[in-house]
């Protein structure tokens, strides 16, 4: 088991290196240059060759690299072209709310995917599950940006209710934190709850079919612990792994949530400096929410290792 | 010919299955209703998609302007239309990029294993390890926001799921003795990638790629209302969508017309998505 | 009453949208009371959803639909078919247990195997949980399980087949069930540890006075297990009676075919005795008796008219028109 | 005696198991381990032994459809091991194998034309004439007909596939036929219809045949002479009579004592074998069946035992002897 959890995270070590790579090497893709995009292209020759000495462009390609990944291991990601401040305690700010973001569509999103899941094996080929089905394939059709201002329209013409304006953060005002996440945090959750709900059903239905779940019966359990003890416990296998995806992907994929309900999370940081072409910031934190991304992963699979005690023998994907 | 022959009889037998499953039924006419107005778009279309109508700024819905007008008095039904055949062309061209790369990547990693598996899933693991939103937009960002590269980004960023697919598919179909059958008769390696085992994992892949496009046109749809997808003044349902919300109050129907067939255009793939999958697939229906 | 449990024209049918099929059709039989009976038959005759209708282990789309399942402990008797969820909870795992054919797949990937052998006693007792560690302990010694300890705290995947396969009988035994269904209990294991299986299973029989249902397609499994016999072909019964009969006094053209078939195998100078054709579809069966096309003593009638089940001589029953009025020609 | 048309020698396959933090190869699964045997022209050779003994392991490593670690194979002088890819797959129209599973050994979405033509026309230079005429007669002599060369497999019952099956291995004209368990999937009543099909044609085609089972009756009755195989190592070889009459090792005694008899009258006094098969990963120093013997010997082990010839072509490793 252990060995296993340490080559988990020796596989980091690889993939880490070819999303830095990539990264920097899509950077390279831009077209024209990054200081004729600072300067503008009639800038002073003299001004141009000073920026680039100053931001390494100057060496070659990977000394450049080498460079960059070396300081970001240190948690140094470079300054804001705009701003000059420093990237990482900017990422590390954001990313709190984010996660918070995250967090919290994530919980509402169990809260009403697994259970409706179960439901929908349950009564299997009935009209609850016809309507379950119906739903949770609205959730994974439905953009989360649609469903998004499809919402506040509602909301806005039909109770009046306008989503608050201004952030406040967590810990200096809750009530109004809150206030302001809680909306973005539940059409996250809704528009998840879908593909969760799907996989629940789908893998509570597989399991029930299983040979094993026919000795249970036969030992005399009642449907109850068939259901809670045995076969939830094994459909949580692929549920968990989905979960992970989703929070991964939430992690850094808000960007559009929070860009309508103007949350200053990490995906409105990326936003900001695609739109400002602030490239620094942009490579940044892309690298960092892959690093999460992957980590997140990296966790989810070894979770598996708790209930799964299969697992440390499979090797490989 | 015989192929050809063989190929029209297994479509007849697919689309059979689909008809007969509601889902099949109500997701096929939902997809054909996106070609059609695709496809006729300057024949179904009541107004050019760019004509500002100066005097109908944000006008609603009427029996001129079937869904109402825009900020700039454009006719929100006709940039509807065309917006059907930028999504269509988005979805349909980066899944051809996706499909085709992930194919044959998928193929080489599944049936060869060792060292050529090993690099393949490396680089996919690696693409695999964005957020799909997130690298997509990166991409176009970095190539320049405009139609052709959103449709590059979305290709390379559907493929590590195709990729995966092809290869999981090659695997299992590998195991089947058939495979070690054909070797037995000596048949060379291409030969048994080309009869044996690319048509027995057509069914996942067919099944892959209806859902991808669903995506696809979903992943358009995100990168055009965030302003990196289709640039003004092509009609983008996104952008369109993103636009809307300025004037909420005023002009509702410009969010719902837009949302309205981004919604049913994903739904309907979906539901073929679904529904191809239990009647190519059987052993998958529960 | 010396019968555990009788069985009255039970019909199992498929039931799927709009269409019905029937699988199991009529069948009746009784298991004595610490008596083993044996039914034998290929694979889609119905033997195995007839044990599992025993238990109302069928599931959707199977359904017994017609008939009694009546088993009688000694004080009272209940119908299976009728009882409601609560009463066969009870007789499940405490009255009547199951052994299953695969044994890789009957355990619980995620738990071990303490946790499931417990399980049955949590179930149905209320031992407390020393108590239930020391009998599991027990029973996987009398399994012959070596170093029980350490195997018991091990997850199904770590274990082979014959041990597997100790874990379930030892989880059917631990309640001292008073009937034993076996579903093929050794078709998946190796020659040698079927050997090792079938010796456990007789010796356990005798020292616990259970009564045995074993279910085979191996007409040696039955011949090494078993008192009385059925044989199943497409959905019926098509011959029963005690093993004496079945195997010495053969009636049923089908019986001798698959007896044949295997004894033909010691002979090397004859052609290998064949049953011609294929084993017929559930829903496809033809008129008149469904063996009549493989069988090489058919006739004009046999086409015709279905045979019903014929008594030839005590307890020896036989579904064939060869044995038309007691005309026993064997 | 006659000639060996299939010299093997020394035949060992190890599957390396990767394991550890680095995924490195740090032991092997042995599935065959030194093993030699020799099949004489129109003889059917049977090995036989129990799940994960190394049987199925040796036949594919013959045709090389797994490639052996080490060993000789000889077939009719031609050293296979050392043959390149491309002359192998023109031996592979001389040596063909039939498959255990034919639900799976079959590809779904050919049908039994293409199955059968697709041999012929990889390994022959053939018109469309001639390859019809092939199939037809050949569809014909497995006991089929004609009108079921337009189907495909998943419309055939178990026994009616395995006959398809049968028919595209022997098409190209095979000299030596390796039958993988070809009739463990099937019903009691349809095993000895592919068995006589099988009897036939070998001696209509004068086809040589390793036929591989784990069914002692249906060895005995099929096979000229038999090599007993457990944990990857023959225990015993000899004439197929010999051995069942008079087996000397005391795998194959008491492998021949589970068999079930079918006489209920005949209660066999068993010996039955205690404990279960050793892992192939770690087996046992010295003899590879002394944890189940009962003639267990100090020497046993030490030393594993070699096949020694004790008496006429009946050769057994045990130390006993």
């Amino acid at each position: 088991m252990r060995a296993y959890i340490i080559r988990r995270f020796l596989t980091l070590i690889p993939i880490l290196i070819g999303i830095s790579l990539s990264i920097f090497l899509i950077m390279q893709l831009i077209p024209g240059d990054v200081v004729s995009g600072m300067l503008g292209i009639e800038a002073n020759p003299e001004l141009r060759a000073n920026l680039e000495k100053k931001l390494g462009l100057d060496r070659p390609l990977h000394e450049q690299y080498l460079s960059w990944i070396g300081n970001a291991v240190k948690g140094d990601f470079g300054k804001s072209f705009r701003t000059d401040k420093e990237i990482f305690p900017e990422i590390l700010s954001r990313f709190k709310i984010t996660f918070q973001l995250t967090v919290m569509a994530a919980v509402i999103s169990w809260i009403i995917a697994i259970p409706l899941g179960i439901i929908s094996a349950l009564k299997r080929n009935t009209i609850i599950d016809g309507i379950v089905r119906f739903i949770a394939l609205l959730g994974v059709s439905v953009p989360n940006f649609a469903f998004a201002t499809l919402s506040i329209l509602f909301l806005s013409k039909v109770f009046k209710y306008y989503p608050p304006v201004g952030y406040a953060g967590l810990f200096a005002d809750p009530a109004k934190n809150l206030k302001i996440m809680i909306l973005p945090a539940i059409i996250l959750g809704a528009i998840m709850s879908g593909s969760i709900m799907r996989m629940t059903r789908s893998s509570l239905l597989e399991v029930m079919r299983q040979d094993f779940i026919k000795t249970i019966r036969a030992k005399g359990a009642s449907e109850k612990v068939v259901l809670f003890v045995h076969a939830l416990k094994n459909a949580l296998i692929p549920i968990i792994t989905l979960i992970g995806m989703q929070i991964g992907s939430l992690l850094g994929g808000t960007v559009v949530t929070e860009q309508i309900f103007s949350i200053p999370g990490l995906g409105q940081m990326v936003l900001t400096g695609i739109n400002q072409r602030d490239f620094p910031v942009v490579q940044g934190s892309i690298l960092f929410i892959a690093f999460v991304y992957v980590v997140i992963n990296i966790i989810v699979d070894i979770l598996y290792t708790y209930i799964d005690p299969r697992i440390t023998f499979k090797v490989g994907r | 010919m015989d192929w050809f022959k063989t190929l029209i009889k297994e479509i007849a037998k697919v689309i059979k299955g689909l008809l007969k499953d509601k889902v099949g039924r109500i997701g096929l006419i939902g997809v054909l209703i996106v070609i059609v107005l695709a496809l006729g778009a300057p024949m179904i279309a009541t107004h050019d998609v760019t004509e500002m109508f100066a005097k109908s700024k944000l006008k609603p819905p009427s029996g001129d302007f079937l869904f109402g007008t825009d900020d700039f008095g454009r006719d929100v039904f006709s940039r509807i239309i065309f917006g059907a055949r930028v999504s269509l062309k988005v979805g349909i061209i980066s899944v051809g990029i996706s499909a085709t790369s992930g194919f044959i990547l998928g193929i080489l990693a599944g049936y060869y294993e060792g060292k050529t598996d090993g690099i393949i899933m490396g680089i996919m693991d690696v693409l695999f390890a964005f957020p799909s939103i997130l690298l997509a937009l990166f991409i176009v960002s970095v190539l320049g926001p405009n139609l052709t590269n959103t449709m590059i980004a979305i290709g390379i960023v559907s493929t590590p799921v195709f990729t995966r697919t092809v290869r999981a598919s090659v695997i299992s179909v590998k195991s089947m003795e058939y495979i070690t059958s054909a070797k037995s008769i000596g048949l060379s390696s291409i030969r048994i990638i080309l009869k044996h085992v690319a048509p027995n994992i057509l069914a996942p892949f067919t099944v892959q790629a209806t859902l991808a496009l669903s995506s696809a046109i979903l992943t358009e749809a995100s990168l055009s209302f965030l302003g990196l997808g289709i640039q003004p003044p092509n009609p983008s349902w996104g952008s369109m969508l993103s636009d809307s919300r300025k004037y909420m109050e005023l002009a509702p129907w410009l969010a719902i017309a837009p949302s309205a067939f981004i919604i049913g255009t994903i739904l309907s793939f979906n539901l073929l998505g679904d529904s191809l999958r239990d009647v190519l697939d059987p052993k998958f229906k529960l | 009453m010396d019968n555990i449990l009788e069985v009255k024209n039970l019909n199992i049918d498929i039931v799927e949208n709009k269409s019905t099929k029937s699988l199991v059709e009529n069948v009746s039989f009784n298991v004595k009371r610490k008596g083993s009976l044996g039914i034998v038959g290929e694979s889609g005759c119905g033997k195995s959803i007839t044990a599992m209708s025993i238990m109302q282990l069928l599931s959707h789309p199977l359904k017994a639909t017609k008939g009694k399942i009546i088993f009688n402990d000694g004080s009272k008797s209940i119908d299976m078919r009728e009882a409601n969820s609560n009463i066969m909870r009870k007789i499940r795992g405490k009255e009547i247990s199951m052994i299953f054919q695969e044994p890789m797949t009957a355990l619980d990937p995620l738990f071990t195997i303490e946790e499931q052998i417990a399980e049955v006693l949590k179930f149905h007792t209320d031992l407390k949980k020393v108590e239930m560690k020391k009998l599991v302990l027990e029973m996987l010694t009398k399994v012959g399980i070596p170093q029980p300890q350490r195997i018991m705290k091990n997850y199904p995947h770590q274990l082979s087949g014959g041990m597997l396969q100790r874990v379930v009988i030892s989880m059917a035994l631990i309640l001292n069930p008073k009937l034993i269904i076996a579903d093929e209990p050794t078709t998946a294991l190796d020659v040698t540890i079927q050997a090792q299986i079938l010796e456990l299973i007789n010796d356990l029989r005798s020292s616990y006075d259970t009564s045995i249902i074993m279910i085979t397609h191996d007409l040696g499994v039955i011949a090494e297990t078993c008192e009385d016999v059925i044989v199943f072909y497409a959905g019926q019964i098509v011959e029963e009676g005690n093993i004496m009969d079945i195997f010495h006094n053969t009636s049923h053209p089908y019986t001798k075919g698959l007896i044949n078939a295997v004894r033909s195998l010691g002979d090397k100078e004859t052609e290998l005795f064949t049953i011609p054709g294929t084993v017929p579809v559930a829903g496809e069966f033809s008129k008149g008796c469904r063996f009549a096309e493989r069988c090489g003593e058919a006739m004009a009638i046999c086409r015709e008219k279905e045979p019903e089940l014929m008594e030839i001589s005590p307890g020896h029953n036989t579904r064939c028109w060869l044995y038309n009025g007691g005309d026993t020609n064997v | 005696m006659s000639n060996p048309i299939l010299v093997v020698e020394n035949l060992r396959k190890y599957f390396p198991i990767k394991e550890g933090i680095f995924n490195r190869t740090k032991n092997y699964v042995r599935a065959v381990e030194n093993v030699s045997f020799s099949v004489n022209e129109r003889e059917t050779f049977a090995i036989v032994g129990e799940s994960g003994c190394g049987k199925s392991t040796t036949g594919r490593s013959i045709l090389r459809l797994i490639e052996p670690t080490s060993g000789n194979v000889v077939y009719n002088g031609i050293d296979v091991l050392a043959l390149s890819n491309k002359e192998l797959r023109g031996l592979r129209k001389e040596i063909q194998i039939i498959f255990q599973n034919p639900y799976s050994s079959l590809n779904p979405r050919m049908t039994v034309k293409k199955l059968l033509s697709e041999p012929l026309e990889n390994n022959y230079k053939l018109g469309q004439k001639e390859i019809q005429e092939k199939v037809e007669s050949m569809i014909d002599k497995v006991g089929l007909s004609r009108k079921h060369l337009d189907r495909y497999p998943h419309q055939f019952s178990g026994g009616q596939r395995q006959r398809i099956s049968i028919a595209r291995s022997i098409i190209t004209n095979p000299k030596l036929v390796i039958a993988d368990e070809p009739v463990s999937a099937l019903d009691v009543s349809i095993q000895s219809q592919i068995l006589n099909l099988l009897m036939e044609l070998q001696k209509e085609l004068g086809l040589t045949m390793i036929f591989i089972s784990h069914d002692l009756n249906v060895v005995r009755r099929i096979s000229n002479r038999v090599a007993v195989m457990y944990l990857g190592s023959i225990a015993e070889i000899g004439e197929t009579e010999d051995i069942f009459n008079t087996p000397f090792h005391p795998y194959t005694e008491a492998l021949l004592s589970a068999v079930p008899s079918l006489d209920p009258m005949v209660k066999k006094k068993r010996n039955i074998l205690k404990g279960e098969i050793p892992s192939p990963i770690n087996p046992p120093i010295g003899c590879v069946f002394q944890t189940r013997c009962s003639k267990v010997m100090d020497i046993c082990k030490k030393k594993r035992p070699e096949l020694i010839e004790i008496d006429k072509n009946h050769k057994v490793a045990c130390h006993l002897y």
